[in-house]
């Protein structure tokens, strides 16, 4: 119980190396020369190319506008990945607030033409997705690149699975303290649910952040452009007849990684309890 | 100044200098601004292009490559030929100016252009000079030859032969180098209608067995289907012949730890009638319909400008694709590029050969899948899942069955 | 639900209107549009289709590359499942047991959750780099020739191996907060009734855990289903070739990358009506494991 | 400050079902402290909440103050609730905590700030007013708690339970603090318990409830020394008041082998159940003993003991005083006047025919004490 | 069955922290029933913990029967334990929660059906067995809880706060259940409470701990009688005994305006606090007082009342029979016997000169009662 147990540290061992390793691997590779990466693949020392590639990666401008830049790109993932977080965290929390805290007629009818959407991803449904967007006149904007993604119900389910552990007292409290629907959703619910609130924030910017063949698809302004967009737009040379930049793409996966990174060890704590609470 | 848009299909330095091309466009004039966008792979782009025109938000101008020609000139509707285009900008348009490669591939059946070649490729042969020399041969010019002088490239400790896209290589200009009937309907030029493949073929199988046989003996080597990864060993010095495109040279040069040189792809003297031009590869550009005049005009225009020999030239030069006018070619010589680096006429010469009745080019409904069909089953012949005969037979059926569900498409 | 509910005719759906606007214009009107398309043949760029009943649908069920990829499917996805269960379980159970550093083991294990799928096949696939990759030059002094995108099972193997690494952490996850709200004094009455450690694990520890368990295998099952969708198109190099592919990658293929719109809407639906019934299989393990508090 | 009138009210949970509330009727005064108290599961709660406006109301009406309040919103009935597991908002601080309620009425803020000083000193929690609840001890949240209440000046304070999650020594001094309070204040108050002392102590009149019913209402001590049902009386008092099958004999009363007497009574011969009070057992020598018993267990309990027997195969319990030496068996007299009877099927008790006898016995009975 | 030696036993939880349990030393004797109590935090689950192997030891010694276990994992050192919350397996029936443990230990089937038909049967549980926890009343739960820890026949019980979920009436007859229980199978037991009912009737010993060291270990009735300090005098015996500041002057005690005489004693002239139990300030009139007060509240509590006031300015308590009226003030005689005195800083006992003086004297008071 209270003895420190050597198998248990060599298996975690192992398993951070196994996660981490690839990790570290990218990181070196990305220091060395396109070249060098082409001809000898990963590396697992340091290389000379570190500050120019990612000098260039972040602040050289590319693409016909000359306006992309790996910050813009970040940018605009930023963008994606917050927008996402938000705009899935309002209104999974408003539907499941109503799912939970309201009797009303269509309840059941309306629970399950939401949560019938839970596990069915975009790529399936792509083209016709599409269309609806460019209907919409959406193509090229933050709203079209956001808005599709939310069309499904994971945070939804979270949200109701988390309200449904918060103590009916808090309602009866809040009512007998002359809170309504609306003060007690602002003044009692929201606030409760910050945990989980950021555990949903973390999975869903991760999401967010990663997407990229939605936004390939969406995008045909540079302006739009994400990482996870230039990365791929990297490699796509791989198949042609030419040697991909590997350092930059590795660079880029590298900067790719680092928000949802930060965001993940910052939040981590909040992340494992909010998780908890809703297990109740 | 009005505004048009060019979606493409190119990534890295090649992307880089489409850019850079539609600057010189842009700085050439001012009454039109010609924005490019990068849309992914050739696939992605074509798709990206079909997606946006049925939602009416496609672009002026779509690259298209050579696989998806025949879904794009058969949804008459989707263009406007790039003929027409040119001359009601009030350019002039004569056919004759390109080389004969060139010509019928992204025409229609009357011969008319319907797509605008650029970024126009041939599959070529490289060699590494040194183990031509430590074998004490020369680079093949037929596959006999190259039977012949394999064993002693194999001597060498060299790896013979690698190739980087079997269905573009080793059996689209199998078809077209050894003047061979690809489909029915005039390789479906004529009509979509009942159009059969021709690949499940005596000459056809042959070539693949003769592969499978080298493989086994150790004188052909096969990485997948990735380019790069049957690329790079030739780029290592252990190969001796790599069949790539003529725009691999530009990444060549950096990447080859070796001297080379280039010929064209080998054809079978066995075959009557072979050693025919190759089909061209790589892409087009085609102007889409449904656009204002005065965006029309400035896609005309843009053809025209990227039909003078100037840029021609500069392209060729940038990305070792092929210049596609006869005047251009001229002024590359003029130039002395090809005394520079020999390596880059290849490609162009080997369009340049002769025509056949067959090697003008193919049109062919839903192609990609048919060439992930191809794909699918060369894997397995080479990793010995199956054999050369059933294979075909397979690509054959599965083939006509893509075929026919293109037909009713139409319908 | 809960005892006490709020009576408001026109509330509830102020509340819910955001969402299920979203969700219908977003999903259910591309999904009819899908069903719509599924049977039709269609010119691709919208010039003219033929009606063809459902003859879409027998196509697809009658070929045999079609079951071979829900084969691999099937096969991928279980596999992808059950390995990043059990090592997310293994993970989890270790750092919830040691008591020094565990919050650095803890933010280490959860670091790749972050990695996104198609960074995780960039550097699976130089780690399996026919020519340069290290993994595949380590197992050859086993003697095992890796192939990456010639030996169907080699592929396999890589994108399996690639898929489990980028979705182990968020199992660690789950089971850890699962493994947190076990009461202590329920692990501890154990420890008195029991002394082999994995006995208590399998009779005490795993059945509490159950529940999150469940859960998890179900978000695997969709996250090898689709969320694989990255890595695969990676490893594969924009090539199936010969290569093991899942049903979501054949969809894309078939729909955006071929522009066979019927045939890959029809795919589409078949796959919403697996997808359904997984919803309500994990429905009716959720409302279970609620049962247990 | 207002009369509450519970008028024939039940309530039905689900159609068809049982009725959790049977047709009560309870007419409380201005300022009057009322205390439920009944087993677990008898309807406690769902009355009080009926009151406050947290449950429907199936049939009857309660009215607060000359107002029917059935379809009021529990915010518009001004009263105050106070919960058993507190139920304090755990993001608000304390003073945020008693003032949310009046902000949400609108209260000037200069007055809440008023109300809260007044209230915090009074429950002694000033010093915790930017505190969130989870840094305060089980004693100081049950405080908030009812401060909650108290800032809101309501007509009524309903209280479910509120103490039972404290530990007994807090409780008894809360007990104490909720009487004062409810005192000074005068605000009518409904209490729920399943605590005998907490019942006893802070009741004006006590509520019996069992199974949905009334058992009895009265004083405490009413209660306590007239108890209506056998319920009431293994219900109330600790230990429990034993209970005795016997037979009534004219003015006698037999118990097993035992014979006592009894006073004036309304009670037919036959079998009915007698109830003595542990307390009311006296410790005598052999001779004057009405009850013997062979000494089963004793529980000490510091100035008291328990003592455990069995007579006729009836469980007796008696408080003796721990300074009484034992021996292995016990000697007992018990007056006639602290016998209570009741009829033997239904458990109702048996009064004596003049009303009053009872007290005026016991008056009597103090005499010779 | 075994002897329990906690042998100068500490606890430290963080490097460098306070010491939650310190130096503690209690010799447990087979078959004896010790009760550990103290206020909240001072350490008892601690130490039971420490006995049961899920907390380690930080110095000192526990042994069980001749073995010392302080590395002997919790399953082998033959204890079984009733937690506070049960802690029942929630997925498992009633009969696997009970069976758990047995077969754990390679208990023949057949002996665990018996065993546990006995254990269900002796706690009335034989109806649930097949239920899950999640369907039995708390009551209930409880009962497995306790059924679970006697189907073993383990050498010792560690009980921590079984009860303290329990209501009130339900928390009387299991404490009956589990003394029966233990007298019965003679096995050793540690019981953790906050509750003193529970803690007088059920300890052969009691062990009386006060932020990690005792404070005081005897029977209920020495701890009772003769507490050692004053934090053992105000935490025994309820209510809890009424402490007075006051002044030796030879053999007189001074409180306020009044005196009262003193038994030989040690304690020198000075300050000192006297401890009286409010059960043995005896109501008599005017003239006969040693104690008079105004009343300020009175506690009904049935038969008893507690009254309240203050004597010079310091609350005192004292019970009175509900029989006897009460007017305005209330006046008191305590005999000397009955006055504990403690020092005035350490609030540690001054006990008379003689040993047992105070029990002889107690005895003699006996005959005047
Ligand atoms: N929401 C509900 N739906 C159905 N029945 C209910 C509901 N709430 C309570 N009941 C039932 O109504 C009866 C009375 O419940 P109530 O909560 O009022 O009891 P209580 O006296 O407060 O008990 P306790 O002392 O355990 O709190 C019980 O039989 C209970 O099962
Ligand atoms: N795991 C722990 N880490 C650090 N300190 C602890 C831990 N457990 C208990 N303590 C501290 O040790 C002291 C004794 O705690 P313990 O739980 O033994 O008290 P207790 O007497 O059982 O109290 P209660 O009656 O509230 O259960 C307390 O000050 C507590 O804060
Ligand atoms: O890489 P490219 O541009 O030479 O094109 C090769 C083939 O034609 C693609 O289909
Ligand atoms: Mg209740
Ligand atoms: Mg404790």
């Amino acid at each position: 119980m209270y003895r420190i147990k050597l198998t248990d540290h060599l298996i975690l061992i192992a398993g951070v190396i196994f996660m981490l390793g690839p990790l570290v691997v990218a990181f070196m590779t990305s220091t060395h020369s396109a070249a060098e990466i082409h001809t000898q693949g990963l590396m697992i020392s340091m290389g000379d190319d570190f500050i120019p590639t990612y000098e260039k990666v972040l602040f050289e401008s590319g693409g016909f506008t000359g306006q992309v830049t790996g910050l813009t790109m970040a940018m605009n993932s930023l963008i994606l990945g917050i927008g996402f977080a938000v705009g899935k965290i309002v209104l999974s929390m408003m539907a499941a607030y109503a799912i939970v805290y309201f009797r009303f007629r269509f309840a059941t009818l309306s629970f399950w033409l939401i949560f019938t959407t839970l596990l069915l991803p975009l790529e399936v449904r792509i083209l016709p997705t599409y269309k609806v967007m460019s209907d919409l006149n959406l193509l090229n904007s933050y709203q079209g690149l956001i808005l599709p993604l939310l069309a499904s119900a994971t945070g939804t389910f979270f949200f109701r699975q988390f309200f449904k552990s918060v103590p009916d007292e808090l309602l009866e409290a809040a009512r007998i303290d002359g809170a309504g629907p609306f003060k007690f959703f602002i003044d009692i619910l929201v606030p409760l649910s910050r945990t989980m609130i950021a555990a949903v924030f973390i999975i869903m910017f991760v999401y967010g952040w990663n997407q990229y063949l939605w936004p390939m698809l969406m995008t045909t302004e540079e302006s739009f452009y994400t990482l996870m967009r230039g990365i791929k737009q990297i490699l796509q040379v791989w198949i042609g007849s030419q040697i991909p930049d590997y350092n930059e793409a590795f660079a880029m996966a590298v900067l790719g990684m680092l928000p949802p990174i930060i965001v993940v060890v910052v939040f981590q704590s909040w992340f494992i309890k909010g998780l908890t609470e809703s297990d109740k | 100044a009005t505004n048009i848009t060019w979606w493409h299909g190119m990534g890295g330095r090649n992307g880089e200098v489409l850019n850079e091309l539609a600057i010189k466009f842009n700085e050439a004039q001012s009454a039109c601004v010609l924005t490019p966008v990068s849309k992914g792979t050739y696939e992605e782009a074509l798709s990206s292009g079909i997606a946006a025109f049925r939602s009416g938000q496609h672009p002026n101008i779509l690259q298209v490559f050579d696989a998806g020609a025949a879904t794009i000139i058969n949804a008459k509707g989707a263009t406007v030929a790039a003929e027409d285009i040119i001359r009601e900008a009030g350019h002039t348009f004569n056919a004759e100016d390109y080389i004969q490669g060139v010509r019928y591939f992204y025409a229609d059946a009357d011969g008319k252009f319907v797509g605008m070649p650029l970024s126009s490729s041939a599959p070529i042969m490289y060699y590494n000079t040194e183990a031509l020399e430590k074998a004490g041969v020369e680079a093949p010019k037929t596959w006999e030859e190259f039977e012949a002088i394999a064993p002693k490239l194999k001597e060498a400790g060299y790896i013979p032969l690698v190739q980087s896209h079997l269905p573009w290589q080793m059996v689209e200009n199998f078809h077209s180098r050894n003047d061979l009937q690809f489909a029915t309907n005039n390789n479906g030029y004529d009509s979509v209608v009942d159009t059969k493949i021709l690949i499940n073929t005596e000459e056809q199988r042959m070539m693949f067995s003769k592969l499978k046989e080298w493989q086994d003996a150790g004188m052909f080597a096969f990485y997948g289907t990735g380019w790069s990864d049957n690329q790079k060993p030739f780029e290592e010095g252990k190969v001796a012949l790599w069949v790539g495109s003529s725009g691999s040279f530009g990444g060549l040069l950096t990447t080859a730890s070796m001297p080379f040189g280039a010929t064209f792809l080998p054809n079978w003297e066995g075959i009557e009638g072979s050693g025919t031009n190759s089909f061209i590869g790589g892409a087009a550009l085609f102007a889409m319909a449904g656009k204002s005049a005065e965006e029309n005009k400035c896609t005309g225009d843009f053809f025209n400008f990227i039909a003078s020999p100037e840029i021609q030239y500069y392209y060729h030069k940038e990305t070792g694709y092929v210049p596609l006018t006869t005047a251009a070619y001229e002024l590359a010589k003029k130039d002395g590029h090809y005394e520079r680096t020999p390596q880059a006429e290849v490609g162009l010469q080997q369009l340049m050969l002769p025509g056949g009745e067959w090697s003008k080019g193919y049109r062919m409904g839903f192609y990609p899948q048919i060439r992930d069909v191809m794909n699918r089953e060369f894997v397995k012949i080479f990793s010995g899942e199956t054999t050369v005969e059933d294979a075909f037979k397979t690509i054959e059926a599965e083939a006509n069955e893509i075929l026919s569900r293109f037909a009713k498409t139409a319908g | 639900m809960k005892r006490v509910q709020f009576n408001s005719r026109f509330l509830p759906y102020l509340f819910l209107l955001p969402q299920l606007a979203i969700i219908a214009i977003f999903f259910y009107w591309p999904s009819i549009q899908a069903i719509h398309s599924s049977f039709y043949i269609e010119d691709p760029f919208g010039f003219g289709s033929t009606f063809v009943g459902t003859s879409n649908y027998t196509d697809v069920v009658s070929s045999s590359q079609y079951m071979r990829i829900a084969r691999f499917t099937i096969v991928f996805s279980v596999l992808v499942t059950l390995i990043v269960i059990s090592l997310g379980l293994l993970l989890a159970l270790k750092a919830d047991a040691v008591i020094r550093g565990q919050s650095t083991y803890k933010t280490l294990l959860i670091v790749v959750y972050a990695i996104a799928p198609p960074v995780a096949g960039l550097i699976g696939l130089m780690f399996f780099d026919q020519h340069i990759g290290p993994f595949v030059e380590f197992v050859s002094y086993f003697g095992w020739d890796m192939r990456i995108g010639i030996n169907y099972f080699d592929t396999a193997f890589a994108m399996i191996l690639i898929a489990v690494w980028n979705q182990i952490p968020y199992n660690f996850i789950f089971f850890l907060s699962g493994l947190q709200s076990i009461p202590a004094s329920v692990r501890e009455a154990a420890a008195i009734d029991c002394k082999s450690g994995t006995r208590r694990f399998w009779t005490v520890i795993m059945p509490l855990l159950a529940p999150t368990a469940f859960f998890l295998l179900v978000i695997n099952m969709t996250y090898s289903l689709f969320d694989t969708f990255g890595v695969i198109d990676v490893i594969v190099k924009d090539s199936a070739a010969n290569n093991p592919i899942t049903l979501v990658y054949k969809v894309y293929l078939d729909g955006f990358r071929g522009n066979d719109l019927g045939s890959s809407s029809a795919q589409s639906v078949i796959l919403m009506v697996v997808v359904l019934v997984l919803t309500m299989i994990q429905f009716r393990f959720i409302e279970r494991r609620v049962h247990y508090g | 400050m207002a009369s509450i009138d519970i008028n024939q009210v039940s309530k039905i949970y689900d159609k068809g079902g049982a009725k959790a509330v049977d047709n009560i009727d309870i007419k409380i005064n201005d300022g009057e402290f009322i205390v439920l108290v009944g087993p677990s599961g008898c309807g406690k709660s769902t009355l009080l909440r009926m009151v406050a406006g947290l449950e429907g109301i199936s049939a009857g009406t309660i009215s607060i103050g000359d107002r029917v309040v059935n379809d009021i919103e529990p915010a518009d009935r001004d009263i105050a609730m106070v919960f058993q597991n507190y139920a304090l908002y755990p993001h608000m601080t304390v003073y945020d905590n008693l003032a949310y309620g009046l902000k949400n009425r609108g209260t000037p803020k200069g007055e809440i700030e008023v109300r809260v000083a007044e209230a915090a000193k009074m429950l002694e929690i000033e010093k915790y007013l930017d505190r969130k609840p989870r840094a305060l001890s089980g004693g100081q949240r049950q405080r908030v708690a009812m401060g909650r209440a108290i800032v809101r000046k309501p007509a009524a304070f309903l209280f479910d339970e509120p103490l039972s999650n404290l530990d007994a020594k807090l409780r008894v001094s809360m007990r104490g603090e909720i009487r004062k309070l409810q005192r000074r204040l005068k605000t009518t108050a409904i209490y729920v318990t399943h605590d005998q002392l907490e019942a006893m102590t802070l009741a004006d009149r006590l509520v019996v409830l069992n199974g949905g019913v009334i058992e009895q209402i009265g004083t405490p001590l009413e209660v306590y020394h007239k108890p209506a049902s056998t319920f009431v009386a293994s219900f109330i008092g600790s230990p429990a008041m034993n209970l005795l099958k016997g037979k009534v004999e004219g003015r006698k009363l037999r118990v097993g082998e035992f014979e006592l007497a009894l006073l004036e009574h309304n009670a037919p011969d036959g079998p009915v159940t007698v109830g003595i009070r542990a307390e009311e057992l006296k410790v005598c020598d052999l001779q004057h003993a009405t009850l013997s018993f062979e000494i089963d267990s004793i529980e000490e309990l510091g100035a008291q003991r328990l003592v455990h027997g069995k007579i006729d195969g009836q469980d007796l319990t008696a408080v003796v005083a721990s300074s009484i030496e034992l021996g292995s068996h016990l000697h007992l007299t018990v007056g006639a006047a602290h016998l209570h009877l009741f009829d033997h099927d239904r458990g109702k008790r048996i009064e004596p025919p003049v009303a009053g006898a009872a007290s005026t016995t016991e008056k009597a009975d103090l005499a010779f004490a």
